[in-house]
């Protein structure tokens, strides 16, 4: 069973791959937020997976609710500030450098 | 530790790393160094250090990160809001490239690397702190603090002033987290 | 009444994620559930004080299975799009608005996760009744709102 | 290997497939809106998939008396408190993204543009 866990973490760790292209090279900054979600979305499976790989699951379990938390946290925390903003810039292009 | 993990992971937060320097536009920097924190914890945990891997989680995804942000939008930095910023190819060109600081790092980061050699191997049961300092906590720690964890025993008991002071930093940052997010006007 | 409910789901959430039955672990327990239901026992429970939502509890758990076989097939079909090689001639993003027959804020609220959590549609907008989804397929356009409002419904709204 | 294992396996392995899936979804679609699906999938189906599959395999030897099986349940009890809070808040998380991404004013892709 050891070998599921492992080949399931590999994979995961190559769609967290695919998934850094966007974080990466995302055209705008919400493309790259959209991304950090998806990573940590994986992360928190993989939290879990690496936790019977080391055969000590409850303990890797608390991380990753505060994983699945924080992945929301961040999310809402970004996009407060764009919504705060939304008088001050008038909803342009956002193209100033 | 397994080493196709740790292989793949390196690669992806060294990938990180690069694109958090490299790319224009300070907010997104910000997002990918949140990435790089999360993939950082992963790398952590993996490793074996749960107790690292909860704190860069909270502090390094959560609180770091809202902090850059709230800083990004109070402050008027010209390249602040590069929402749409592609990375352009001239960015690199106006700055040339600045020989004396790469130099310093590849020596710096030379010399760590051969500092590590002298290092004991990850999980040597013969190496000098494992033979030393962790044989007393084991057969000391519960008859002494009384508690069953060992982990916790070190650091709430045998390092008390340290983890103290680290929590009064990490309650600051929340307080202050609270202070800024509520600000009305920003 | 609101507060008992909401202290007891506090006590099971403690004892769920601590572990630890010993007398020292359950008092710290039970007296920080108090605290946070002190403080805060008008979140969960607002101005409805009887015991309605047990029976909205049962029959929500109806709707969840059906939900995530809808979830299943949805993701299925945007998964045959992102792999085909030709996918820009398959999607054809659109806005759909509809109002929606549903009374309670809460089975509104219920029908807006419910399409978010539905690949293919996004709740863009919810004011008053009149909900904005962005779809990505006419297909999934044309399921709009359907089934799953008769369903929310039947569950939340005793029709 | 018995037929839990089985079940554990290929809900684990189609976990990961939606999480690849949802991957390359938000590296092909052509507009942030469309990426915004794809990453869907990834927290509704393949999340719920992968951690069904682990709190199945945690209590694969369940027994009444044993106080450590107990434990083991628990775990899995808390295992579906993440599938549970992942399903309320990623929709809350989406629909953030979304209403900041029409603030800013990105323009959706639109199938007429591409014709004319």
């Amino acid at each position: 069973m050891n070998t599921v866990f492992l080949i399931a973490a590999l994979g995961l760790l190559v769609s967290t791959a695919i998934a850094m292209v966007r974080v990466v090279g995302g055209p705008t900054v919400l493309d790259r937020i959209v991304g950090v979600n998806v990573v940590g979305a994986q992360t928190t499976i993989l939290l879990i997976l690496i936790g019977y790989l080391f055969d000590n699951i409850s303990m890797f379990l608390d991380i990753a609710i505060a994983y699945a938390m924080l992945n929301f946290i961040l999310a809402i925390g970004v996009t407060k500030f764009f919504l705060r903003r939304k008088s001050a810039r008038g909803g342009g292009g956002g193209e100033e450098h | 530790m397994i080493w196709q993990l740790d292989l793949f992971l390196l690669t992806l937060v060294v990938v990180c790393a690069l694109a958090t320097i490299t790319v224009r536009g300070l907010l997104s920097a910000t997002i990918i160094f949140a990435a790089y924190s999360f993939l950082m914890c992963l790398l952590w945990a993996e490793m074996g250090a749960v107790d690292v891997a909860f704190t860069e989680a909270v502090v390094g995804a959560g609180v770091s990160t809202i902090f850059f942000i709230a800083t990004l939008f109070r402050s008027t930095t010209r390249s602040r809001l590069l929402i749409r910023g592609v990375d352009d190819p001239h960015h690199f060109k106006d700055q040339g490239w600045k020989m004396l600081p790469l130099m310093l790092s590849v020596v710096t980061g030379m010399l760590l690397f051969f500092g590590m050699a002298d290092f004991p191997a990850w999980g040597d049961p013969e190496s000098r702190p494992n033979t030393h300092v962790s044989s007393y906590y084991i057969e000391n720690a519960v008859r002494e603090t009384q508690v069953p964890n060992l982990v916790t025993a070190v650091l709430g008991d045998y390092r008390g002033y340290d983890t103290m002071f680290e929590l009064v930093v990490i309650y600051c940052a929340g307080v202050s987290v609270v202070s800024i997010l509520k600000q009305e006007n920003l | 009444m609101a507060r008992l409910v909401t202290f007891f789901i506090m006590l099971f959430f403690w004892v769920l994620i601590s572990g630890m039955f010993d007398a020292f672990h359950m008092t710290v327990g039970a007296l920080c559930c108090l605290l946070v239901t002190i403080f805060s026992h008008d979140l969960l429970f607002y101005g409805r004080p009887d015991l309605s939502w047990l029976r909205d509890i049962g029959k929500i758990m109806g709707y969840f299975p059906w939900l995530f076989c809808q979830i299943f097939l949805a993701s299925l079909e945007i998964a045959y799009i992102a792999l085909h090689p030709r996918m820009l001639d398959i999607i054809d993003p659109r806005l759909v608005r509809f109002r929606t027959r549903l009374r309670n804020t809460l089975s509104r609220v219920t029908l807006a996760q419910s399409i978010t959590l539905t690949p293919g549609t996004i709740t863009v907008n919810m004011a008053g009744n009149e909900f904005t989804v962005y779809a990505l397929t006419q297909h999934a356009a044309e399921g709009l709102p359907g089934e799953m409002e008769e369903r929310i419904a039947r569950a939340l709204e005793g029709d | 290997m018995s037929i839990l294992s089985v079940i554990v396996a290929v809900l684990l392995l189609l976990g990961v497939f939606f999480f690849i899936i949802g991957a390359v979804g938000i590296v092909r679609f052509p507009d942030f809106y469309s990426r915004l699906h794809a990453a869907g999938k990834c927290d509704a189906l393949a999340t719920a998939l992968s951690l069904m599959a682990i709190a199945l395999f945690n209590i694969r030897d369940f027994d009444w008396a044993l106080f450590q099986s107990w434990d083991n349940l628990r775990v899995s009890l808390k295992i579906v408190l993440i599938i549970l809070f992942v399903y309320v808040a990623s929709p809350a998380a989406t629909h953030a993204i979304t209403k900041a991404a029409f603030i800013v004013g990105i323009e959706p892709w639109e199938k007429r543009k591409r014709n004319r």
